[in-house]
């Protein structure tokens, strides 16, 4: 496949759609329908077709929008980044293979990295030449990381790491992993944190695939035996690394993911489409119930669309972004999960004489219900996005 | 009034003193004060006797007002005052001269119309009427109340016959009204929620129990959170809703509307829920937003509201 | 009113419909429309008529059906308190307003009573001689007792008590108030709790009506100033009293009010035919989102039924009753609120120009909708039956 | 069999051992253990090979088949093993030398039927026809796979031209069928709820997390609390079901079924999020729970069934 890559960058300053619009006809025109999972020619893409279709998309001015120019991006600003990711909500596109370098070890990079490590790293992230995978949870240590295990020892100017890291999606096809160890032991707790970013073709790794419910691979287990990584590898210093991934994971919880509303509307409206294209499910959609349901899931598409909005807003006029990122990963995840369930009542009627539209929907929505059950778990689960809230934004006090 | 550097916040804090100073006063004097302070005429043009502002400093001042519990027909006076501009009973209407409620159901034409609340008090009433809306004297109907929502702010029902009309809204105007209103009621509902927020989190940071203060204690500071989750997301929703996007389209404000008013209804439910038993009395102030909210989700039938929205959607899509 | 109380009671061994059929036939005979809130002919009864009418059912073998005889009870079983409880639900008949001394004081005198105390007190329950009201509240003292006040002291063989209860339910028309005291100080925590049936005619009591949300004066704060009572007042020893109340308040959860799954199909009848008997409004009903939820609460009271058929079953085979009651509390409250919230929503639409049945049911609906608002407060709220469940049910460790 | 001593829980306890034997095994070795310890025949009379059991401890010992996640048409076994007693069939799937699946939407006249499971390697497959049903010969069918929402136990389509029918059931034997299968399909929807409720419980007990086992922790304790609100409000549901009242007329069993299954869904998917990203993989079996409940939600369009109860709901009012 290849794409129209030769194509002019709009400047935001002429006019407050430009970008927008820009992305819109760009998408449309070069998203293949064989990527779109509402079209009936749809084929689960290869990590190939993937790895082209983003860097197309980068070639054409829709990804790195806020990074700066001296590492390839392209140093627009959040309004921008959010305008492309409207347009990337409104098409049912793949999720981003290259997400873990472009949210998270990219602007930690871009924190802490040295100037080295900052020209080596970033621009073949954009350019879709490596893949990250992201390596801080593990088997005794979720959210709560005092418990982290894996150590790293300095030994003659290198790093010898051991341990284990669990929930590490894309390990299998990573060529670098974001790696939290720590120094000292468990008995330092928050001390002693420190990030490498570490080649994964370095001796000493295994990954481990794990299945998830959705019957696909994409968590590992990765486990690190010996690995030897120079100091090169190490990204800042002990505490900094991490205390600046905190920072980074903070802004990226409100930032990263920006189309989602706009992509759940994408799959409402699928969903409805395929329904409407048989005339006897069509006829579910005149039953009041339905349309109730419909009515209400559209309202927190929108309430989500507002809080998405007013973030940029407020961070574009220079507000700090705090925990509210806590607010939009949880409306998102809970009024999600509540959609795909209700989605899969729906498609689970199908008839297998049903529209190919109507087929293909059941497909998706089915595998769209069970990867939802995840959705109240990963990037924090909604317990703890829920104490955030209540203490960093309404400051409770903390519960025991 | 078009200084830039003016924020709504500063608005929406000036009106916080005046709601405050009437508090307790009469319907007449409320009317004197609020006048006094502008407040009737936020969204009316300055060369009409108006602040010039523009919805979105509508929203945190009626936020306010929900806020601060005030009952008395402000959102219904700042649209009446704003669809009759440059006449002379918007103008009398802006100054507190005449006062004005609303019956958001009926019409002229059935010769009744229902849903309207601080009707005993008001000068005029406005009714739906054709495509348009008619504003009515409100001598000239016959009222009945119905207490069992609100005994203190009942709902009314208007007799129409033989009603008489002192202004007329054309259809654009009357939809152009209606929009307004659910952003105003749905800000108001969204600031009756984060009073009761408020109310909650410092009851339960109060409230000690087995040693610690009930904020303390997990079910409790996820109910919370969620308050202020879906407080964030009414007022964030509204806001979008008066926006245009990057293309200039206008947008609907139906989704805004019914999450606000959905939102605040948990919202001061689970804020009642947290008081335990004093939440259940008369003397503890909750109860009074809850009617208040419930009003307008029946003057504009919410759940009907909703099942529109989605089949828009489904027509749509 | 009179009633015609001059029926014979069934003897339940007869047939295993005997009692219900009695039940049955007694109420819908006996019961004035005007006292049936889904009557157009309703009119908020007057405390005598309610007296009048549950004197009438006592009469009619309908209440004290598992009391022992000599107290003026009928000697059964709770199969037939339970048959009884069905009939009683089915029909929209006022609460009762002798409940606080037939569920609570009746149960707890009956356990650690003197003699003389039960001869004295029971039947006078049953007969509606006597009203009760429950003083266990205090301001700062809901679920947890260490924080108890109010304070009985010995003296010269009378006690003197001072304190202050708080939703003391039915205290203005009570003539004897179920109180709970402390002999020592706070710092005794649990120990030295003492009961008292205390006549609310006794000098130094006052009460003060607090108004509820649904503009009645049900609940009371009675102020307990020098009030001083002889010793023949108490029941049972300091602490014995206490501990038997929460005997007797974890089977009473379990058992009273049982008709509540009934009483609830009853509302959901009321609303439904009120919606039908007016062509309009009857179109409402062929909305699939109704039916729907229509269906789902149907679906749960037949829930609620089981959970309290199956503790009468367990209960009648000499199975201990555990905290089973927060069960049927909890799920009781639960979908009765979210019923009421519902029933609220439709009758909120209905227009002044309606059927009589409907304007009444907008009326009973509309304050339902208020008083539901105290259903998971009252009896123990929704938390601590959480809390009960989690660790008297599931041994989960407690929470701090 | 009549022995009145012997109680449900007996028998459940028993049917436990049995299937706990057969994990792991290939389907004929299943057959046949299950067959050995007399489950197909567990509501079958005496006279006619079974158990001679009622409906009452067939929920029980259904409900261990759930909790123990056995993946085996051991409901539809005993339905029409039950349906056909006394016939040789019905004998052959008693004793285990044959089996049959049960496609529970289309029928012979539309020329397909769909939601069947563990159609590959049944003997028989039951499918409704005219007002009663059909038993087929399953190799005289074509069949199709439909693995989007259990690749390991997909559910399938039947295209039943040319199908050679090997039994009959009546309308009112299908009836009592049907009646039976909301019974035991909503006890194994209990059982699978009440398996996930005990690996959560177990799970939280043990994960420590800021120095304290997560079971400790409020939300996580009301959750757990809640799921064993509803697994009791499902038990008790299914066996008032079947219990006739005291007047001796019977009950229906859709809002116990639709209860059930509705239950059981929230209680596993709690479940799966309880135990954070170990619920989501595909080890931890608590995916095949959902799989298999869905399944049942699917076939049975447990929506529509409370819209049915709705309706009825309505009519009789």
């Amino acid at each position: 496949m290849t794409y129209n890559i030769e194509v002019a960058h709009p400047d935001p300053a002429t006019s407050r759609s430009a970008y927008r619009a820009h992305a819109r006809e760009w998408l449309r025109a070069n998203l293949p329908s064989s990527m779109r999972a509402d079209s009936v020619d749809y084929k689960t893409p290869s990590l190939n077709e993937c790895r082209d279709w983003e860097e197309a998309m980068y070639r054409a001015g829709l990804a790195g929008m806020t990074w700066p120019k001296e590492y390839g991006g392209y140093g627009l600003t959040l309004r921008e980044h959010l305008a492309v990711n409207k347009e990337i909500g409104a098409l049912m596109m793949p999720e981003s293979v290259g997400s873990v370098g472009k949210e998270l070890a990219g602007p930690i990079i871009m924190a802490v990295g040295t100037e080295e490590q900052k020209q080596e790293f970033l621009p073949k992230i954009l350019a879709m030449k490596n893949y990250w995978c992201q390596g801080f949870s593990e088997p005794e240590a979720g959210s709560d990381l005092v418990r982290l295990r894996t150590r790293a020892v300095e030994e003659n100017g290198n790093w010898r790491i051991n341990g284990q890291k669990i929930w590490t999606s894309g390990a299998m096809k990573a060529d670098y992993c974001l790696l939290l160890t720590r120094t000292g032991t468990v008995a330092d707790k928050h001390k002693g944190l420190l990030m490498f970013a570490v080649p994964m073709n370095t001796h000493g790794i295994r990954v481990v695939p794990i299945k998830s419910i959705d019957g696909k691979e994409s968590f590992a287990e990765v486990f690190f035996d010996d690995v030897v990584v120079p100091d090169s590898a190490r990204l800042g210093k002990p505490d900094e690394g991490w205390s600046a991934a905190i920072r980074v994971l903070s802004i990226e919880r409100a930032t990263n993911r920006m189309y989602r509303p706009w992509r759940f509307e994408a799959e409402l409206k699928m969903l409805v489409a395929a329904f409407k294209s048989d005339p006897e499910l069509a006829k579910l959609l005149e039953d009041g119930y339905y349309q109730r349901r419909i009515g209400q899931i559209a309202t927190e598409i929108d309430g989500l669309k507002g809080l998405i909005e007013q973030a940029v807003d407020q961070m574009a006029g220079g507000a700090p972004i705090g925990a509210r990122g806590s607010l939009n990963k949880l409306f998102w995840s809970e009024t999600h999960q509540a959609f795909a369930t209700f989605a899969y009542e729906m498609v689970s009627q199908i008839k297998p004489t049903a529209s190919a539209e109507a087929l293909r929907a059941k497909k998706h929505f089915t595998t769209a219900y069970l990867f939802a059950r995840a959705e109240s778990i990963y990037a924090g689960v909604s317990e703890v996005q829920l104490d955030i809230i209540a203490q960093r934004i309404l400051n409770l006090p903390k519960d025991l | 009034m078009s200084d830039d550097s003016l924020r709504p916040e500063d608005f929406a804090e000036a009106a916080g003193a005046a709601i405050t100073d009437a508090e307790g006063k009469s319907f007449a004097e409320k009317t004197a004060v609020l006048a006094e302070n502008g407040l009737f005429g936020v969204i009316v043009a300055e060369e009409q006797g108006g602040l010039g502002l523009d919805l979105s400093f509508g929203i945190p001042i009626v936020a306010v007002a929900g806020k601060l519990q005030l009952r008395y027909p402000l959102v219904e006076q700042m649209l009446v005052a704003s669809a009759l501009a440059g006449e002379d009973i918007g103008a009398a209407i802006v100054g507190g001269e005449k006062t004005a409620a609303i019956a958001w159901q009926g019409s002229l034409e059935e010769g009744y119309a229902t849903h309207a609340t601080f009707v005993a008090d008001a000068d005029y009433v406005l009714v739906a009427s054709g495509e348009g809306a008619a504003l009515l004297d409100r001598a000239s109907g016959e009222v009945q109340e119905d207490p069992s929502l609100d005994p203190d702010y009942p709902q009314y029902t208007l007799k129409l016959e033989g009603a008489a009309t002192v202004a007329t809204l054309s259809a654009e105007a009357f939809a152009k009204l209606k929009f307004k209103a659910k952003v105003l009621y749905g800000a108001f509902a969204a600031g009756a929620g984060e009073g009761a927020m408020d109310r909650a989190a410092s009851h339960m940071a109060g409230r000690v129990q087995f040693g610690r203060p009930l904020s303390a204690k997990q079910a409790v500071r996820h109910t919370m959170a969620r308050m202020k989750l879906l407080t964030e997301t009414s007022y964030a929703g509204l806001q979008r809703a008066i926006a245009q996007d990057e293309f200039g389209a206008a947008r609907d404000v139906d989704t805004a509307f019914a999450g606000a008013i959905g939102n605040s209804c948990f919202i001061i439910e689970k804020a009642i829920h947290l008081h335990g038993g004093m939440g259940f009395t008369w003397e503890l102030p909750l109860h009074c937003s809850l009617r208040d909210v419930r009003k307008i989700d029946a003057a504009f039938n919410t759940g009907g509201v909703v099942k529109s929205i989605g089949k828009a959607f489904i027509a749509a899509a």
